[in-house]
């Protein structure tokens, strides 16, 4: 018998399906992976370091370039962990925006995940109809910020600018327009048949597997674990509005794509919710001009769109930070990778990438 | 029955070949800009402008390099606003932290350019410098008179003049850091 | 209207050259290279055209406006735009390559699937090489193409090229068999290999979409596999393998692999029509033009599913293959075997 | 981190590791540990107290002394809306590391998911993990002078390159 070889394939960091540029060393015999090994810092910027070096107001901005796609996530991760260490009290009107802006920002990026994951697996077209809709979501952010990926509009404090009335008008009707287009999304992938042979089954890991991994979002809930920190924690406004976690069974791929299709239906409750409940009042507190937390420490996380994101701030009296770290989800996320991979197709390892939902800007920081 | 998912996707792809399409034809169509919307070249009322600077004090990046000059009734005037367009976050603090609303966003978002000095941006205009030489020249005719210090420093203004400084410190610092990553 | 056909046309050319020449055997060599000239115009415009036609045609599915700048609002211009970008591009010979074979490596794909025009019946009397084998040599042309994509894997000195090179030859070897058993049973029916007899058939009687339902869909199938399309497009595989083949490839040697595979996409277009829809046979318009608006309705529908359907995986593909197509495939020609005997057996 | 550990439960902890300390009037008290330790009682901590998640770990550069912190978390209620007699809860462990040789054994044993973040103090504060299975840099590449998330770390001045300017000049 002749013997067979393996080979090191380096997908990335310029391949069409990396997103953006991660590198993935893939140990291969023949088309079956036998290892996936990410390596990344491409997009290395030195957030960590950039925000010891700034003031507390002049850092908000820098979390917007962490997870592009769901700016307002972080933008509302890192102002909660700056009043928790300033001991700020946000008005309930700024809660309510801030929780229907990320929920928004939410739809929008799962919208993406949707169209990235389909492109990934060659269906372009299904691709260009998910960026069309996440379109209205971003003329929405537009309206009310002034910008369409860096928001910045979640401020230490409250929001930025108080919603106008055109901007809760969009979103009603987007909100009705929520289900239009899911509907055809279900025609075009979820009911394709190729679509559910290249998912179902693939990248399965089960729920100790991605535990030990320390995987969150959806990424674990599709695993059967119902662990989002919207619930878990019941940080913001969360607590007063009924939406369910939604969970996976079996730990795949089809699985992650039907929790994030899923979500996107909740967190267009949770909007709905909160644009009926939206009290009056101020939309911003009372902040200092120059704001300088007491000494000390904080680590705050909320639910970003891809998981558990965690912001730890240390004080020492002055107006800067003097340490911040980030728990990013798509980096801890990563961890998983190999896992997803081993065993599978190379066509499968692309699906893998896409099923994790990693952004480069958030793994590397 | 396999097949039947297929289908139902080529209808959706055939009902959209014959339907209204999303995009627009840009530079003839364009969009037209919410009023909030931050983009463009910044546009500064200088009539109102007390160079106070906070604006290139708020900037994390470092983006805005002012001049001032002090005229003979001790009243700043800028002579040059850069706007380093290619640091730029579009944050908006600069706006917000201008205290006399004297500074705008011009909402053109039409700002690419070839070459990279394009981006150094002066937002002074001709009229703006003819305005300042006007003033400049009637401060001269009418100069206020000189201070004539008394006493050695009260204090008080120390503590307050602290901050400036230390937003100054923050600018220096935010510049030397900001440069590598152009 | 129906007597206007390109055979008449042919033939007043012939008698126009021979009052010319006046020498039998220099007209007939002067009116082989006109049918050369006429193939060889028919694979460029196609081309051109089909280019433009997939960029609308993708573009209009997903509800965008496609090429809109170049010659007036609708882009009529834009292939030949981007023609001109491919040939004034640098050429970039990849570090390590195996020089020869990398070269003829485009080249040579652009051979086999011109070579087969000369076999399709357009018209009436028009068709280059009227053989008694036809399908017979048609099949072992188009099979020809493999090579060049092993060729252009193996010479490139890239993984991904050379991982698209192999997948060529798996994908087109599972799909060459169910591909030719589907059309042994036009085959039988017409009871000769004759591209002209199998429309003639079909003008007699129905056409063999009628007759041979699941022998249509298994060859549609593997029809969107030979060319490379999407569902079954895993040799350049974009998201996995960037472009297979095509990788290290730029330029005027790129444009070729392009060349190659709109000429392959009208070719399974014309042998789809010629096979299943009955040629250029249809009422009251000039056979001509039913050709091709047959044609032009085939090179839609493999569009269509190019920008609908995701891509499947190579093992599922192949195992699509051997395990579902060839055994359908098998059993139609049988029932077609049986159908034959019996309908024969009663004339 | 909403609910912390109480002050019975600490004490429990101390008596069974003498060498920990936290402070009695910090309202959420982190708990020191040596390094030889630190193992010990992350296990103690995940095996019988429930802190299952390891949230968050990394390290800050005090000048003088490096910290480990690492923030557990026992998830013990899915939904904390919803009236239930268990309650989720909060530890901090910090470590107490020499600036100029700082080592540390690595948790991937306790807490397999820790490896890229471990990976990254390594990387970006220069803090030795002995034990962890795959220890390179994972930002910045190998060779990198420095740590940049030091305090004392000085940035040093990029390579000259001259651009391609206007027309080509």
């Amino acid at each position: 018998m002749a013997g067979t070889e393996t080979y090191t394939l380096n997908m990335g960091p310029q391949h069409p399906s990396t997103h953006g540029v991660l590198r993935v060393q893939l140990e291969l015999d023949g088309e079956n992976i036998i290892s996936a090994t990410p390596i990344m810092g491409y997009l290395h910027r030195g957030v960590e370091k950039m925000l010891e070096n700034r003031t507390y107001v002049q850092g908000v901005p820098y979390t917007d370039r962490l997870d592009y796609v769901s700016s307002m996530n972080n933008n509302f991760g890192y102002c909660r962990a700056v009043e928790e260490l300033a001991g700020i009290e946000v008005p309930e009107r700024a809660e309510y925006i801030r929780v229907i802006v990320a929920e928004l920002n939410r739809i929008a990026s799962h919208l993406v995940f949707i169209g990235s994951l389909a492109i990934d697996l060659g269906a372009s077209t299904g691709m260009l109809y998910t960026f069309r809709d996440r379109e209205e979501i971003l003329d929405l952010f537009n309206l009310v910020c002034g910008a369409r990926m860096t928001f910045h509009y979640i401020r230490i404090g409250g929001v930025n600018r108080d919603v106008q009335p055109e901007f809760i008008e969009k979103t009603y009707k987007f909100l009705e327009h929520v289900p239009e287009f899911m509907e055809e999304y279900k025609k075009i992938l979820l009911g394709n048949e190729i679509f559910m042979s290249r998912l179902k089954g693939i990248s399965k890991l089960s729920q100790e597997t991605a535990l030990s991994h320390n995987m969150t979002g959806p990424n674990i809930r599709a695993t059967g674990i119902p662990y989002d920190i919207r619930k878990v924690d019941g940080y913001s406004v969360y607590p007063k509005f009924d939406f369910n976690v939604v969970t996976g069974k079996n730990g795949d791929n089809w699985d992650r794509f039907n929790v994030r299709y899923n979500e996107i239906f909740e967190s267009a409750k949770i909007v709905k919710q909160a644009l009926d409940g939206l009290p009056e009042g101020p939309f911003m507190a009372k902040v200092p001009k120059v704001l300088r937390p007491p000494k000390g420490e904080v680590f705050s996380r909320t639910e970003g769109t891809r998981g558990e994101l965690g912001f730890y701030i240390v004080s020492d009296g002055s107006t800067k930070p003097y340490r911040v770290h980030i728990r990013r989800p798509s980096f801890v996320n990563m961890q998983g990778l190999n896992d997803m991979c081993k065993g599978y197709l190379i066509g499968d390892s692309v699906a893998a990438f896409s099923a994790i939902d990693p952004l480069m800007g958030e793994v590397d920081c | 029955m396999f097949g039947k998912g297929l289908i139902t996707g080529m209808r959706v792809t055939l009902k959209h070949f014959f339907g209204k399409k999303a995009t627009f034809c840009y530079p003839e169509e364009k969009l037209p800009m919410p009023e909030r919307f931050r983009g463009g070249h910044l546009k500064l009322d200088y009539k109102k402008c007390i160079a106070c600077q906070l604006c290139s004090m708020a900037c994390p990046n470092g983006a805005i390099e002012l001049k001032v000059v002090t005229d003979a009734q001790r009243k700043r005037h800028l002579t040059s606003y850069i706007h380093h367009m290619g640091r730029c976050m579009y944050c908006d603090l600069c706006i917000e932290n201008c205290a006399l609303h004297s500074l705008h966003w011009d909402q053109n978002y039409e700002i690419s350019a070839y070459h990279r000095e394009a981006f150094d941006y002066e937002v002074l205009t001709d009229s703006d410098r003819e305005y300042l030489k006007q003033v400049m020249e009637a401060a001269a005719a009418n100069p206020a008179p000189p201070i004539v210090p008394k006493k050695p420093v009260p204090p008080k203004p120390a503590e307050a003049a602290k901050p400036e400084k230390e937003g100054e410190k923050a600018e220096e610092k935010t510049e030397t850091e900001g440069k590598p990553n152009e | 209207m129906e007597n206007i056909t390109v055979g008449a046309a042919a033939e007043w050319l012939r008698s126009l050259i021979l009052y010319i020449i006046g020498n039998e055997l220099l007209t007939d060599i002067v009116m082989k290279f006109v049918g050369l000239g006429a193939c060889i115009a028919v694979i460029l415009t196609a081309a051109i055209v089909l280019t433009y036609a997939e960029r609308k045609v993708c573009a209009f599915m997903q509800v965008r406006l496609g090429p809109n700048r170049v010659g007036g609002r609708f882009g009529l211009l834009q292939p030949i735009a981007d023609m001109l970008k491919l040939m004034s591009k640098e050429d970039i010979i990849p570090n390590g390559c195996d020089r020869v074979v990398w070269a003829l490596s485009p080249m040579l794909l652009f051979v086999p699937s011109a070579l087969i025009y000369g076999l399709f019946p357009f018209d009436e009397g028009a068709v280059f090489a009227d053989v008694n084998v036809g399908v017979f040599l048609l099949l072992a042309i188009s099979s020809q193409s493999v090579l060049p994509f092993l060729m252009g894997g193996y010479a490139s000195n890239s993984k991904y090229a050379y991982i698209g090179g192999m997948r060529t030859v798996a994908q087109m070897l599972s799909y060459e068999a169910p591909m030719v058993f589907s059309l042994l049973g036009v085959v039988m029916i017409t009871g000769s290999m004759r591209m002209n007899d199998i429309v003639a058939a079909q003008a007699e009687n129905v056409w063999f979409i009628v007759l041979q339902p699941i022998a249509f869909i298994i060859y549609i199938i593997t029809a969107t596999a030979e060319t490379n399309r999407t569902p079954f497009d895993l040799v350049e595989d974009e998201s996995e393998i960037v472009a297979g083949p095509f990788a290290e490839y730029s330029g005027m040697r790129w444009a070729l692999f392009f060349l190659a595979e709109y000429a392959n996409l009208l070719s399974i277009s014309i042998l789809t029509t010629t096979f299943f829809l009955g040629g250029w046979h249809g009422p009251f318009l000039p056979g001509v033009v039913w050709f091709w608006l047959k044609v032009l309705l085939m090179v839609f529908v493999f569009m269509w599913f190019r920008w609908t359907f995701p891509r499947t995986r190579i093992d599922q593909m192949l195992s699509f293959s051997w395990k579902v197509l060839l055994p359908l495939a098998l059993v139609n020609m049988m029932f077609t075997g049986i159908g034959v005997y019996v309908w024969r057996s009663m004339m | 981190m909403k609910t912390y550990v109480d002050a019975a439960a600490l004490e429990d902890i101390k008596r069974r590791f003498p060498a920990v300390e936290y402070s009695g009037e910090e309202a959420k008290p982190a708990v020191y540990i040596s390094a030889d330790e630190l193992i010990a009682l992350l296990k103690f901590l995940r095996d019988e107290m429930g802190f299952t998640r390891m949230e968050n770990l990394t390290a800050v550069d005090y000048k003088t002394y490096f910290e480990m912190v690492y923030h557990l978390f026992a998830w013990k209620t899915a939904d904390t809306c919803k009236d239930s007699a268990d309650e989720n809860l909060w530890i901090t462990v910090k470590v107490k590391l020499d600036h100029e040789n700082p080592e540390i054994p690595s948790v991937t044993s306790v807490f397999s998911g820790s490896e890229f973040e471990e990976r990254e103090v390594y990387d970006l504060m220069g803090i030795n993990i002995t034990g962890h299975p795959d220890l390179r840099r994972i930002l910045l590449w190998e060779g990198f002078p420095g740590h940049p998330l030091r305090k004392d770390y000085k940035q040093i001045a990029p390579p000259f390159v001259e651009r391609i300017t206007r027309r080509g000049h």
